[in-house]
């Protein structure tokens, strides 16, 4: 019939423990960006590792919605995930944008600087 | 028409005004939006007082989006505490904007920039009404976004490099706190396959998984409510902010996060917490009331000795959870001290709430007229600033929690409760907590009566705006006599009083599917 | 699970493991950056086996694409004087073996018990019996677009709102409202002018036909948002400066349209007794198009503007060096 | 609501409501304040006096508000509460004439009276408290509302002392708060009823109403100035004269001593007190103050100072009177309150008469005062021997039914505290009685300036020590008159013991 559920009748067939591969590297990139968000000095680092902890949970979602296909995986894990990536990646540009305004303000690039300057 | 206007839809109306006015304000030019921003303020503090009179009188009230019942669909739910929530951020946040209409008129920062600070401001508005009413976890997830985001952006309004930087670090921990909570609401929708609190609720089972997902949730929430030993970020954000911003961050942002995690912890983690659960985050408050107040006493600048305060009193607020939180066996005796402890915790909010923005709008006063806010410059303010030397020293009043004050009445019920609870370790806490607050507040009101030596001539301040400070701060003495009204408001709500009888320790070793 | 079925996900999520701890360690930004971007094109993939079409182009889109041209166009901030982005590690922390040691076994396990908290995961079953039985009068056919445009509308409402947020935060990050016209033309590179010439029009046509093709199969307003938004960038890139040149009342309605016609659309059926966010259902499929023709070109134009405004930040700074 | 009701209210606000007026008044406003403070002085005055004609009569005054559950707002009326709310009163009007005397042409005058009024407000608050809770409501407020007033003047001294002040008085109140919410959270919310709440509870409760008891005791040990928590007291001095005369008279010390009153016999109950055995550490600690006040008193050579001290003497024989049990030296304990008062303001306006019209500070410099002084060194004389105790003066009376108590209670070693303390109070008087009279006064000096109007001093600073000196000889001269306050202490006294 349509793609999107042939496509995912034929996972539900073919694949039955894809989901948990996934979510073990769901709770390793969230916790790697756990670590790197706290760990990483550099503004830039400590933004991407938001995203890479984002990443962890948005897998865990979708791994979820394919545990639970049935005609065609869950749709709502994917919606909130589509509307998580937006909202993190909103979060993401203006962290961006404060950093680079903070380095290009005072050179600083990460919190640490800062401390060592005062 | 009057389908539009009928009770069910005034949720909706909650969300859709501020929101209106923040699309409205954006589009404005910046010069027209300063009376407009206020007018929208205004008619929320109308639309906050329609809420609490028809939650008293048709009580909790449910509102299904887009005719979609839950799971599908999101619903969303008002009851009394919301209601009281709503109604104290139409009153603080109203008077806030006032005090901002003039003080951005005023101080010039930069136009093209302040007038930022009004979409922004009633875009957090909105986002804070979006969670007072969420009944769906995924949907609280979105509004704590567009509440953090906003809070940063006002936060950094004021361009300062210092602002910057510490916003940039409220910013990631804030992202990095909603992400854990997310990743807890996405353990919870797996194991239940459900996003609505009350469905959970009645779905939900004790387990790894479960208390992994609260340990997340909670984990998250706590870092965006800044409790020890993660509020690192709290007192540069809160202290390098505009007056108005500080006065909202600290007595509406905040505020915001403990409401969902008392949500929460009373209507959907019950099944799975432990008398130790409680009492570990009960130790987080104690220790955040003793280190944010020796932090406060320690600082040199006027604004930090605020937000570290801020730190300690945000600290109260989770001696609830473990009075709230007894072991299974316990309740048999009856746990009469629970409702106490409620609203002991909810007039906490309260007068937190207008004594700290009280604090900051008096402080921006300060700043204005002497130019720097270092505690020298308190000296002898008590005779060249007297209104607003008086806001300080009612709003510290209410902090220290002196009769009759609004914080006198969260002492006295969360410190009967606590004695009545027979958890008397907490006992301690509180008292010590109240000393070293008056500590603070007294070695800045102490200057304001000493002489100084070489006085420098004050810039005038608009009286307007040291009207509105001091408002705030009598309203925070004044919230101490409606008392009995706002415990009859917060009974409407089924949550009420609630105790979270803690079951036996879950044996771990259940295997999933 | 069959085998090279398995393989593919084994390698995958290996590879998505290995660029995540790259894009934190790597010494320099830019393989941090070109490590990150590698992860999220990963991640597609990921999403892809994953039965997740939808959020495997949102990903590809927004997650890597945007992002990692912002990360890039940042980039030349960051590097300047020196590209050292090696330290990872807290200075006064002892020694760096010992505190690697640390901090691995710490993140391992955390990430254990992560782990076996998914392991244990009750099934819930999730909504799909649910969203597929309410389908017919959701007034689309691809069940991601009906959650999120009509079940879970309101959410989706609220997150075309962050945008304008951000949008707005990120103007308070820069320090004002609007977009500097610029002194002189940039100088642009004809090779990019024509292919901006060629990609462009194409771009907005596979944006319409995403935008279309949402309503039965993957794809919809924030793919086609982005899709928008790439070729904006692309004729930013070629010296266009369209949105400099727009006037402020037509960015900013550009801007809030999206949102502002969405929430009229929610309230507009009250005074007839409907819900917040409820259609009547013969007009749920038009309207819901509308909605996200109007949300594609809020989004297209914001998405566009983060970068037009970045592009600016980093411009307006080497004037006043160069000065 | 019936009138009765609120005059309890409009009792309390008689000040309030000027004092609140007083703030939004211009600073030059003089004539306006002035009216006001009098009026309401006056106002607060004439209603208790309505009052106490009515509660002979058997009038029950009770206004009632109901905060919370377990916290309500009550004002009554009751024999104990007339005659500290009838002190304080008398003692606001007095000191008012004197302070705006006193304060004539100085700076911050608006801040000062606002305040003023705000202070007795508290006080007569503190005397009309129904329940514990209203009681520490007010309680506190007195310290909120003094603070501005010690740390008047602005020196760093007083912004010193100031800090000290509320170190002390706020540790008082914490203390004294989680006192009264454990009590209320073991007894629900406690009227003052004589015990009748408690007793019941000391089967089971006996530890915690003991521990309860000296939690509360410390609360208000500080603002009673019980050694060793007087600490405050003798710093405080650097307050303008009129507020140091009504700190030591009605206002912070008194509602200590107040406290302690309440606490004994109307919280607790004299019997319920008896049998926990609770009130042996006051005893003890109230003897022992009462020499050690005296003792430092002798050294010290600035009369504000000495005089200070001798306060934290006179005040612990209230608290050993309310720890002695049985009727007589429960009397003596209740009538020192008012004894104490009159005569203690009547010594500091004197001091400060001293000081302000010959700028004199030490006691060392007061030869030959009494010449230049004649009417204030008068008063002061009598002040001076009320408190050695000689009849017929107020404090012999007090004195009398103290040590008549003691004995009666079986406890002769009080009645040696107590000759002890006369003597010593003798010590440190009557060298400065002697030297204004009979020496001569120094060469050069003060001795020149004579007084430029009709009196020795301004007559606002003048009347009032003579009318409180006035005052303390009447009521022990005529101290078994029904108006009197042994009278009225008698009452009081009765109704504790027979009542319940």
């Amino acid at each position: 019939m349509e793609w999107g559920r042939a496509k995912a009748g034929a996972v539900r067939g073919r694949t039955m423990e894809t989901h948990f591969i996934y979510m073990a590297v769901s709770s390793a990139l969230f916790s790697v960006g756990m670590a790197g968000v706290f760990l990483c000095r550099h503004f830039f680092k400590k933004i991407i590792a938001t995203k890479i902890v984002g990443a962890g949970v948005f897998l865990l979602l979708v791994s979820i919605a394919e545990r639970d296909a049935d005609t065609f995986a869950d749709p709502v894990p994917h919606a909130m995930v589509i509307t998580g990536i937006v909202v993190a990646v909103s979060a993401a540009a203006f962290a961006l944008a404060l950093a680079r305004r903070i380095r290009i303000e005072t050179s600083r690039a990460s919190f640490e600087d800062e401390e060592a300057a005062e | 028409m009057s389908a539009l206007w009928q009770a069910d839809n005034l949720p909706v109306w909650l969300v859709v005004w501020p929101t209106f006015g923040a699309i409205v304000l954006f589009l404005l030019p910046a010069r027209w939006r300063g009376m407009t921003g206020v007018s929208f303020a205004l008619a929320n503090g109308v639309l906050a007082l329609v809420t609490v009179f028809f939650v008293m009188e048709v009580g909790v009230l449910r509102q299904e989006i887009g005719g979609w019942a839950p799971p599908l669909g999101i619903a969303l739910a008002l009851d009394g505490l919301s209601a009281l929530f709503i109604l104290m951020t139409a009153v603080v946040g109203g008077v806030v904007s006032v005090y901002a209409k003039i003080y951005f008129t005023q101080v010039v920062v930069d136009s093209a920039r302040s007038s930022l600070f009004w979409p922004l401001w009633l875009f957090l508005w909105a986002g804070l009404h979006g969670l007072y009413l969420a009944n769906d976890l995924f949907n609280l997830y979105v509004v704590i976004e567009v509440i953090g985001i906003a809070a940063v952006a006002l936060a950094v309004l004021s361009g300062k490099t210092r602002a910057m930087i510490a916003g940039l670090r409220y910013l990631i921990a804030a992202v990095a706190g909603s992400l854990a909570y997310l990743m807890g609401v996405a353990l919870l929708y797996g194991s239940t396959g459900v996003l609505d609190i009350d469905l959970m609720a009645e779905r939900l089972e004790p387990g790894l998984t479960t208390r992994v997902a609260i340990a997340l949730m909670l984990g998250g929430l706590l870092v965006k409510t800044a409790v020890f030993p993660l509020h690192f970020w709290l007192p540069p954000a809160h202290s390098s902010a505009e007056p108005p911003v500080s006065a909202i961050l600290s007595a509406l942002v905040l505020k915001g996060t403990f409401f969902v995690i008392l949500r929460l912890w009373t209507e959907l983690f019950g099944v799975s917490l432990t008398f130790m659960a409680g009492q570990m985050v009960g130790v987080l408050g104690a220790c955040a009331v003793v280190w944010g107040s020796f932090q406060a006493l320690r600082q040199e600048r006027l604004k930090l000795v605020v937000a570290h305060s801020s730190v300690a009193q945000i600290g109260y607020l989770f001696l609830l959870f473990p009075l709230i939180t007894v072991p299974a066996t316990a309740v048999a005796g009856g746990f009469e001290w629970a409702p106490l402890a409620w609203s002991g915790a909810v007039y906490q909010v309260l007068a937190h709430g207008f004594a700290k923005a009280a604090f900051f709008l008096a402080i921006g006063v300060l700043v204005m007229a002497t130019g720097n806010d270092h505690k020298a410059s308190m000296l002898n303010m008590v005779g060249r600033l007297p209104m607003t030397t008086f806001a300080i020293g009612l709003a510290g009043v209410s902090l220290i929690g002196l009769p009759p004050s609004g914080g006198f009445l969260a002492k006295w019920m969360l410190l009967s409760a606590i004695i009545s609870s027979g958890q008397w370790w907490w006992v301690p806490f509180v008292l010590v907590g109240s000393l070293m607050t008056a500590g603070y507040v007294f070695m800045i009101l102490r200057l304001a009566f000493a002489p100084s030596q070489h006085e420098a001539e004050l810039k005038s301040v608009p009286r307007g705006l040291q009207v509105c400070a001091l408002l705030l701060a009598v309203g925070a003495i004044l919230i101490a006599f409606p008392a009995e009204w706002v415990i009859d408001l917060l009974e409407g709500t089924s949550t009420f009083g609630e105790v979270v009888r803690a079951g036996a320790p879950v044996n771990s070793g259940e295997v999933g599917p | 699970m069959s085998l090279p079925a398995g393989l593919l996900d084994g390698l995958l999520a290996l590879l998505l493991v290995i660029l995540a701890v790259r894009a934190l360690i790597a010494p320099t930004l830019y393989q941090c950056a070109v490590a990150f971007i590698s992860f999220g094109l990963t991640l597609s993939l990921a999403w892809a086996r994953l039965a997740a079409p939808d959020v495997a182009l949102a990903e590809a889109a927004i997650g890597a694409g945007l992002l990692g041209v912002l990360l890039i166009n940042s980039l030349r901030d960051f590097s300047r004087g020196g590209d050292d982005a090696s330290a990872i590690f807290g200075k006064d922390l002892p020694t760096a073996l010992f505190s690697r040691t640390v901090i691995s076994c710490g993140t391992l396990a955390f990430a254990a018990v992560l782990g076996m908290a998914m392991f244990h995961m009750p099934e819930g079953g999730g909504l799909t019996a649910l969203t597929e039985a309410s389908l017919p009068h959701s007034g689309v056919e691809h069940p991601v677009t009906a959650v999120l445009l009509n079940y879970r509308s309101y959410d989706t409402w609220l997150e075309i709102g962050v945008l304008v947020v951000a949008m707005l935060a990120i103007f308070c990050a820069g320090g004002f409202e609007g977009f500097r016209r610029p002194e002189q033309g940039p100088d642009s590179d004809p090779v990019i002018e024509s292919l901006a010439r060629l990609l462009a029009p194409l771009m907005v046509m596979v944006a319409g036909y995403l935008l279309w093709l949402g309503k039965a199969y993957p794809g919809g307003a924030f793919q086609a948002g982005v899709v928008l938004a790439a070729a904006g960038i692309i004729l930013q890139l070629a010296g266009w400066q369209i949105i400099e040149n727009l006037s402020t009342w037509a960015w900013k309605w550009g801007l809030g349209i999206g949102f502002f016609f969405f929430l009229a659309l929610a309230v507009s059926f009250m005074p007839l007794g409907l819900g917040f966010f409820e259609y009547p259902e013969a007009w749920a499929g038009p309207l819901i198009l509308v909605v996200e023709v109007l949300a594609t070109l809020s989004i297209g134009l914001t998405l566009t503007c983060f970068f037009v405004y970045f592009n600016g930040m980093g411009a307006s700074e080497s004037r006043r060096r160069t000065r | 609501m019936t009138w009765n009701e609120w005059i309890p209210l409009i009792i309390v606000c008689s000040s309030l409501v000027p004092g609140i007026i007083i703030f939004f008044l211009h600073e030059e406003a003089h004539r306006t304040r002035t009216i006001l403070n009098l009026a309401g002085a006056l106002l607060k005055l004439v209603l208790v006096g309505l009052v106490y004609l009515g509660f002979r009569t058997g009038e029950v005054y009770k206004f009632q508000f109901q905060i919370m559950v377990d916290l309500e707002f009550m004002l009554r009326v009751d024999a104990l509460a007339l005659l500290f709310a009838g002190l304080s009163s008398a003692l606001w009007l007095v000191t008012t004439i004197y302070a705006i005397g006193y304060f004539e042409g100085s700076s911050n005058r608006r801040r000062f009276f606002g305040f003023f009024s705000v202070c007795v407000t508290a006080s007569t608050g503190i005397a009309l408290s129904g329940n514990l809770v209203t009681f520490f409501v007010f309680y506190e407020f007195l310290t909120l509302a003094t603070y501005p007033l010690v740390v008047h003047s602005g020196t760093l001294k007083a912004v010193e002392a100031g800090r000290n002040y509320l170190f002390y008085t706020i540790g008082g109140g914490t203390v004294l708060f989680i006192g009264v919410v454990g009590l209320t959270v073991l007894a629900g919310p406690i009227d003052f009823s004589q015990g009748a709440q408690l007793s019941g509870l000391l089967e089971n409760s006996a530890f915690e109403l003991k521990l309860l008891f000296y939690v509360m005791l410390v609360g208000l040990a500080v603002k009673a100035a019980i050694f060793p928590l007087h600490g405050w007291l003798p710093i405080a001095m650097v307050a303008p004269a009129p507020v140091s005369a009504l700190l030591h008279a009605v206002a912070v010390v008194k509602a200590g001593a107040f406290g302690i009153i309440r606490l004994v016999y109307d919280v607790y109950g004299i019997n319920l007190a008896v049998e926990l055995n609770v009130l042996w550490p006051l005893a003890i600690l109230g003897a022992f103050t009462i020499i050690y006040g005296s003792v430092r008193a002798i050294f010290q050579d600035d009369l504000k100072k000495r005089l200070a001290f001798s306060t934290v003497s006179q005040l612990s024989y209230i608290a050993l009177g309310a720890a002695v049990p049985g009727m007589i030296s429960s009397t003596g304990a209740i009538v020192h309150l008012v004894h104490q008062g009159l005569m203690k303001i009547t010594l500091f306006f004197c001091a400060g008469n001293i000081a302000e019209t010959t700028g004199l500070h030490k006691v060392s410099e007061l030869n030959g005062i009494g010449r230049r002084l004649p009417l204030t060194m008068g008063a002061f004389t009598v002040g001076a021997l009320g408190m050695i105790g000689l009849p017929p003066i107020a404090g012999f009376v007090s004195k009398w039914y103290l040590s008549v108590g003691a004995l009666d209670a079986g406890q002769p070693w009080i009645v040696a505290v107590l000759l002890g303390s006369s003597a010593l109070n003798a010590i440190y008087f009557l060298p400065i009685i002697h030297a204004a009279w009979f020496k001569q006064p120094p060469a050069e000096g003060w001795r020149d300036l004579r007084p430029k109007r009709r009196f020795e001093a301004p007559w606002m600073l003048l009347f009032p020590p003579l009318v409180t000196a006035l005052f303390s000889i009447t009521s022990g001269l005529f101290a078994a008159m029904s108006w009197s306050p042994l009278s009225l202490a008698r009452v009081i006294v009765e109704r504790v013991y027979f009542l319940q």
